[in-house]
């Protein structure tokens, strides 16, 4: 394989709260290839818009980046100033959220709000970045681009705001487009036709993608890679085909069961996660999935889990799966 | 938006309105008696019932009421029942020193306000947000005549730099200048207290509004950090801080009673105070009047301009698109 | 003049344009002899109308006798004298008939008024009509309310001659002419013209007279400026102008001293006396001042009708304590209602010294040996703080009074006091005088009982009432002297009336560059005497 | 944490009155020990709260714990702090400046607090139900506001002071009525804008009634910000009381509260400057205190800052 376009190291970001540290992201590595589509998958709260913000360096206090390093094209993004910073987003990576109806400023128009963006990037003379604007706008899907430049989002629908903050994030052809949870927001209708278009644009740009989900069915639609997190930490990370086919971690074991179960209607084995999932204020060492885990051991509340690269490809952070690897007794987790 | 203005400015109608039914009810449920001072203390009853119907004060208070809104509406504020001066002669001069005076610290509290505001909201939980925080607690419960007091004895009595009271020197002066540094001190004075008001909320607000997501978004799109507070932040936090400017210049029109009373500047806030203490119910009303009129025309431009910058309700009719 | 710059300052600095035009208006000459300056007062309060027989007051009686002149005036420049006599103003000189009921006054001749019109015996009677004579078409009932302790003796008044005025009392009445110096309502000179030209209401605005100060400008609640009148027919004023600046705030009258803004305040607290002293402001004493602080009883309230309680008060109050502590040598302890500003006044009547075990014995003949005494007392809010109302406070409790302060503010005490007081009030206070006696009668007379008059405490003994009528038909003043102690010893020992707790000695302090003033035997002061040098 | 309370909606509507008062108190009391431990997390808040905790206690025992009788002089005029065997010296009057300090926070606190407890409970429900209903009643209710806003407040307070007797009710009385329009339109502007959250919606959908609606979500949600905004109030107040006590419309002597003794010194300013500076001192630092109460609140209160 080529070099990654983008490499996450052991990336750890806090929050230091009045009532704690909240460890939102606690030792996570990935790569990601030029051109291929990442996702990442867990619970509110696991800490996958953290991970997103955390590669845009948009985390503010009293959020930090503690640790890790993240690397955009063998640079060190976290060794940029935050003018150089503020250089790349935008340009070279984009990025989408969830809320589009939150997500554009009220009191600008839309063509204003797309120029800016423009502008700021590529020097370009309002005329210019007007004319480009438009162009996004019908690249998007929004018709008859030219007259709704100078209308302010009220006047949009959540969907047609969707496409107008990914027109903003590819107005630049970025290298990556994050995307986190863009159809959250959206009508169930709507939520296809969005996909559809990152989709399309992504592979019309030749971008890399982050897509950030809970919603395993668009994993297993758009994905290349997936991984999985659960409190802060990543539990599973693989290529997507093997890590459905051949889920190793019992977390994303039950993710997979909940959703097969409804595709399968095998209604003998009810195998749902118990529980929610813990709030990692200065969490006590060990795995933090042990309270709801069906295969806890008395290591698992005692030590960090370790990384284990399985036989099957993926890796899986977990010491009964290491256990299994190795053979020993208390594995079960797999079918 | 011209709708929204005309449906706005009709509203002034019930409320001044309202004003001036308060502001009669007020004056004449106040207890004491204008005929005391007006008669002395050998007047017998009768004199003082004479003096009573003479000012038309034994009518019933409907009456009463409905002639002197009449009166009003015409323009006329009558005339002051403790010195005989014209009303309106009597408080016009006043309401301008107040202007002057209100203008002054309005403007002062306005430039603080905003920029340790703004500062303070762009580096949260820094030193100077800290600063800031501490600053506006502590001006915000300085009692303002023992603010006024320090400044003068410090200003004034210490240093020799400023006068200490009135408006203009009674001797040879008058001159622009020399209003202008009569007017240092209790610009300060008058101040301060909005000055920290308006920081607190300024900073609320795009603290507030720094945590929008189209803010984050803003940043996702590589605009400089300058020019998110600059542009996406303040111009959405206009509303909230364009009000309470505006309740704090209404505020500061209304005359700051105890800054007119230790710097002796001849404001409508003392005006009204003196008149109270004299039981003199025209000037009384004409005053309350006045200032309840500056209030409220502060709050229809400030009204206006938060529906201006809005364009919901600036687009709300005509261009209503698809 | 002043008025022009005033208007100037607040157009200059409203629209920054007509730039220093103000100044050099007001240029004073530089002072070479005695005379000269601009005198500046902070008054703490408004002054009342400028229209001698409507206005009410010490502080606007400091102007108003600038401006206007009676037929007598009280001699102000000789603080040395007990007490203030009078002595010849548009009069001058004037007899009083044998059987003391007509007052016959020699007018001075070629007087003008500040407007150019001659004062004669003509404009006199005008005058006199005009408060006293209700067929008269200037007749203004407001200013014959205001003069009812005067006006009420006069049973008719004529002219003799142009220079020859004379009023008949309905009784013999030897303090009658010297009760006309009192501050509210003043039977002053006004000019029957300018009342023809601005009105009977607006001549207040247009005060003419014939004093040795002409008006200038009156901003209401502000100041008032007077200039010299260079035409006075009497030694002319020193100063060029007087100005009157109210300054509401006790510490911001001493800041503008201090910054020399003002020169002259009056009623500093003693604490900021001594600081003023010590930095070189003069102080100026004036022991025999015309009035009393007291508190009166209201004869009506139940714990108080008995007389041990109200001796027993009497005897608890540490007057020289108040003396002491809270007046610091500007104010003497005071036992009897006769002020050190009148004739009658005896500087040995102490019959109160302080007591408090004779006044807790008192007490416990009276029932309230344990304490459990609550009484209301109503105070006025005033510039020292309530000090000796709290000293009173202080001294009851420890003989186990429990006194409630009612702090009201002026207009709302006034209303209060002149209806008397309700039977849940047990006192309330004032200070107050003449420079006769005979002001006494009208907190004591029994026809006085509000609304009639200000006997608020509801006190009557007819044979003090008829000490009184006596010692105003004895034209010896030693014997009448003997009359008012005798009355004020059965108001204060007999019936006890009030407690009486001090005379206040006007302390004035002034910038040192004012020269010749004199704190004379009143509340209001002599203005044709000081100058300031510049 | 971030679940909108709108997901419950549906089962909502089928319990019986009772069961959803007890799952209300439920609720309330899980949502105040959260509260509680969120708030005691903050450590400056805590400091906060036990300084005022002293404060009061300070102030309820002051007969007990005054060295010397407030009123009565012991000292020196403007002795100072030292002199005379007094900690913090005598003010003008020459009583003891800490008794004074004692008994000046009952009626501080008094001022401080009363009127504006009164206050936003007035101005909750106003400005709750102007704000939920809107329309005809929103417009009327804000436009008496609105009247209030632009009348002079000591005009008020004399008209108050002179129909009661004056005193600390009267005080509290006129704080009480000047301060209702200020936090009833903070109430209705919160309130506007919670009320067209989605939750309110899914709310009404599940058909909760208004009461509930208004109770359940629009309350809490509108709750915090308005407390945060009272509570720093409080420490303007005592001010303001203070300066009315000034204009002679207060406090009665010879009680007298800090903002009072702040005034009163000003007469021995020069001398003693410790007459004014210890009084003045104290409303800072108890303005401050209930800042920082008000801000562990906020936190405590408002989900989104307990966990974001």
């Amino acid at each position: 394989m080529s070099e990654p376009i983008l490499s996450v190291r052991g990336l750890k970001t806090h929050f230091r709260l009045r009532t704690g540290t909240l460890k939102a992201v606690d030792g996570l590595s990935f790569e990601l290839q030029a051109g291929r589509v990442l996702c990442i998958v867990g619970e509110s709260g696991s800490g996958k818009s953290v991970t997103a913000q955390s590669i845009m360096r948009l985390i503010e206090l009293p959020g930090r980046i503690v640790d890790g390093d993240i690397s955009f094209r063998n640079q060190d993004l976290l060794a940029l100033t935050e003018h150089e910073m503020e250089d790349l987003r935008g340009n070279r990576i984009g990025m989408i959220f969830q809320d589009p109806m939150t997500s554009l400023n009220p009191v600008f128009t839309i063509g204003e709000q797309i120029v800016e963006t423009i502008i700021a990037h590529t020097g370009a003379s309002k005329e210019e970045a007007r004319a480009r604007a438009v162009e996004l706008m019908r690249l998007v899907g929004i018709p008859e681009p030219e007259g709704r430049l100078a209308d302010y989002p009220h006047q949009f629908s959540g969907g047609m705001r969707q496409r107008v903050l990914i027109a903003i994030a590819i107005a630049c052809e970025p290298d990556i487009l994050i995307a986190d949870e863009p159809t959250t927001a959206l009508d169930v209708t709507i939520q296809a036709q969005i996909l559809r278009l990152l989709s399309d644009i992504q592979k019309k740009l030749g971008s890399a993608m982050i897509l950030i989900t809970h919603d395993l069915g668009v994993v297993s639609a758009m994905a290349d890679e997936v991984l999985v997190m659960y409190s802060g930490r990543m539990v599973e990370y693989g290529d997507v085909k093997t890590i459905f086919r051949n889920p190793r971690h019992p977390y994303t074991l039950g993710l997979l069961d909940s959703i097969i179960k409804l595709d399968d209607s095998r209604e003998s084995e009810l195998r749902s996660i118990s529980g929610l999932p813990p709030i990692p204020i200065d969490p006590p060492p060990g795995c933090a999935f042990r309270d709801r885990c069906v295969h806890a051991m008395d290591i698992c509340g005692q030590q960090d889990p370790p990384w284990v690269e399985t036989a099957t490809g993926s890796t899986a952070v977990c010491h009964a799966v290491q256990a299994e690897e190795a053979g020993g007794p208390g594995a079960g987790a797999a079918p | 938006m011209t709708r929204f203005i005309v449906m706005r400015l009709l509203t002034i109608v019930p409320i001044m309105f309202g004003v001036s039914f308060f502001v009669f009810i007020l004056a004449h449920l106040a207890p004491g008696d204008v005929t005391t001072t007006l008669t002395g203390p050998y007047a017998t009853e009768e004199t003082r019932e004479q003096i009573r119907e003479s000012l038309g004060l034994n009518e019933p208070l409907p009456v009463q009421y409905g002639k002197w809104l009449s009166h009003i509406l015409q323009g006329e504020f009558g005339k002051s029942i403790a010195n005989r001066r014209m009303v309106a002669e009597l408080i016009f001069p006043k309401f301008a020193n107040s202007l002057i005076l209100a203008l002054t610290s309005a403007a002062l509290a306005y430039v603080i306000g905003l920029f340790a505001g703004i500062f303070a909201a762009s580096r949260p939980y820094g030193y100077f947000d800290r600063f800031t925080i501490a600053g506006t607690l502590m001006f915000g419960s300085i009692p303002p005549y023992w603010f006024g007091l320090l400044l003068v004895l410090l200003f004034s009595l210490t240093w020799r730099w400023l006068p200490a009271t009135g408006m203009t020197k009674i001797v040879g002066g008058g001159g622009p200048i020399d209003v202008i540094l009569h007017l240092i001190l209790p610009t300060i004075a008058a101040g301060a207290a909005p000055a920290a008001i308006i920081a607190r909320t300024v900073r609320a607000t795009m603290l507030e509004i720094l945590s929008q997501n189209y803010i984050k978004v803003a940043r996702a799109k590589g605009i400089r950090r300058g020019v998110i507070l600059r542009k996406h932040a303040l111009r959405n936090a206009l509303p909230p801080i364009a009000t309470i400017c505006g309740l704090q210049l209404g505020y500061l029109l209304g005359g700051v009673l105890f800054v007119e009373v230790i710097f002796a500047w001849p404001g409508i806030g003392y005006q009204l105070w003196q008149a109270i203490q004299a039981r003199d119910i025209p000037t009384i009303q004409g005053a309350s009047l006045i200032i309840g009129a500056a209030f409220v025309l502060v709050n229809l431009a400030v009204d206006v301009f938060n529906a201006y910058t809005d364009p919901k309700i600036r687009i709300s009719e005509g261009v209503r698109s698809r | 003049m002043l008025r022009s710059l005033r208007t100037v300052a607040l157009a200059g600095a409203a629209t920054v344009a007509g730039a220093a035009l103000a100044l050099g208006a007001l240029d004073t000459k530089p002072a070479k002899a005695e005379s000269g300056g601009t005198l500046i007062w902070s008054i703490p309060a408004a002054m009342s109308l400028f229209d001698p027989p409507q206005s009410c007051g010490w502080l606007t009686k400091n102007a108003t006798h600038m401006i206007f002149d009676g037929l007598v005036e009280l001699e102000l420049g000789k603080p040395e004298e007990g007490w203030a006599t009078l002595r010849p103003a548009l009069a001058e000189s004037w007899t009083v008939s044998e059987d003391g009921r007509t007052y016959t006054f020699n007018l001075r001749k070629g007087v003008k008024f500040h407007d150019g019109t001659p004062f004669n015996a003509e404009v006199a009677k005008w005058n006199y009509d005009r408060f006293s004579n209700p067929d008269a078409p200037q007749y203004n009932s407001v200013a014959n309310a205001y003069l009812n302790f005067y006006a009420r003796w006069i049973e008719s008044s004529r002219v003799v001659d142009e220079h020859t005025f004379e009023i008949v009392l309905i009784q013999p009445h030897y303090e009658w002419l010297q009760i006309g110096q009192s501050s509210c309502g003043q039977p002053e000179m006004i000019s029957p013209t300018a009342w023809e030209k601005h009105g009977d209401q607006d001549i207040a605005l247009h005060p003419v007279g014939t004093g040795p100060f002409k008006f200038v400008e009156r901003e209401i609640d502000v100041m008032v400026v007077l200039e010299r009148n260079d035409d006075y027919y009497g030694e002319p004023a020193k100063l060029d102008y007087m100005v009157y600046r109210q300054i509401t705030d006790p510490a911001t009258r001493i800041a503008a001293l201090r910054a020399g803004e003002i020169n002259m305040v009056t009623e500093p607290t003693w604490d900021e006396i001594e600081n003023l002293v010590d930095e070189g402001f003069q102080l100026l004493l004036q022991p025999n001042v015309p009035s009393v602080w007291y508190a009166a009883f209201n004869m009506n309230h139940p714990a108080l009708q008995d007389v041990r309680v109200r001796k027993a008060i009497n005897m608890a109050i540490d007057r020289e304590g108040v003396a002491r502590e809270v007046l610091r040598g500007t104010g003497k302890a005071e036992h009897g209602m006769l002020s050190a500003g009148t004739f009658a006044y005896d500087p040995d009547y102490a019959p109160y010294p302080y007591d408090p075990e004779g006044a807790k014995a008192l007490l416990a003949e009276a029932g309230y040996g344990d304490g459990g005494l609550e009484l209301t007392f109503e105070i006025f809010d005033y510039g020292w703080n309530e000090a000796w109302e709290k000293w009173m406070q202080r001294d009851l409790k420890k003989v186990g009074i429990d006194l409630k302060l009612e702090k009201l503010e002026w207009m709302t005490y006034l209303g209060k006091w002149l209806q008397g007081m309700p039977e849940t009030v047990a006192m309330n206070s004032m200070g107050w005088g003449w420079s006769v006696p005979y002001w006494t009668a009208h907190a004591t007379r029994c026809d006085h009982h509000p609304p009639n008059g200000i006997n608020g405490g509801w006190y009557c003994n007819e044979k003090v009432d008829a000490l009184y009528q006596q010692a105003i038909q004895t034209e010896d003043q030693a014997e009448a002297t003997k009359l008012y102690r005798e009355a004020n010893r059965i108001i204060m020992e007999e019936d006890v009336a009030f407690v009486p707790v001090f005379s206040y000695h006007n302390p004035i302090v002034l910038a040192p560059n004012v020269k010749g003033f004199v704190n004379g035997q009143e509340n209001w002061y002599d203005y044709t005497l000081p100058w300031v040098e510049e | 944490m971030t679940d909108a309370p709108g997901l419950h909606s549906q089962s909502v509507r089928q319990r019986s009155a009772a069961e959803l008062r007890r799952e209300n108190l439920h609720i309330m009391w899980r949502t105040l020990t959260l509260a509680w431990h969120a708030y005691a997390k903050d450590k400056a808040a805590v400091g906060a709260l036990v300084f005022m905790v002293i404060v009061v206690l300070i102030s309820i025992f002051a007969p007990w714990i005054s060295p010397h009788d407030p009123t009565e002089a012991v000292g020196t005029r403007g002795g100072l702090p030292g002199t005379d065997g007094l900690l913090l010296g005598g003010d003008m009057d020459g009583r003891d400046m800490l008794s004074r300090l004692f008994w000046g926070g009952r009626v501080s606190l008094l001022i401080g607090v009363v009127p504006t407890v009164a206050a936003t409970f007035i101005a909750v429900v106003l400005g709750l139900f102007a704000g939920y209903v809107g329309g005809w009643l929103d417009q009327v209710v804000m436009r008496i506001l609105d009247v209030f806003f632009a009348f002079p407040l000591v005009l008020l307070a004399i008209v108050i002071a002179g129909i009661l007797d004056p005193g600390v009710a009267t005080l509290i009385l006129s704080i009480t009525v000047a301060l209702v329009p200020y936090i009833a339109r903070l109430v209705r502007t919160t309130t506007v804008s919670v009320k067209q959250e989605p939750y309110i919606e899914a709310a009404r959908a599940g058909g909760a009634t208004t009461p509930t609606i208004l109770a359940r979500y629009v309350l809490p949600n509108m709750l915090a910000p308005v407390i945060v905004y009272s509570t720093t109030l409080i420490g303007l107040m005592m001010v303001v009381g203070s300066g009315l006590s000034f204009l002679g419309l207060g406090i009665q002597p010879p009680d007298a509260d800090w903002g009072t003794m702040v005034s009163d010194g000003r007469a021995v300013l020069k001398r003693a400057p410790h007459a004014t500076a210890f009084p003045g001192f104290i409303i800072v630092i108890v303005s401050l205190a209930f800042s920082f109460i008000g801000d562990g609140l906020r936190d405590a209160l408002d989900p989104r800052a307990r966990v974001r």
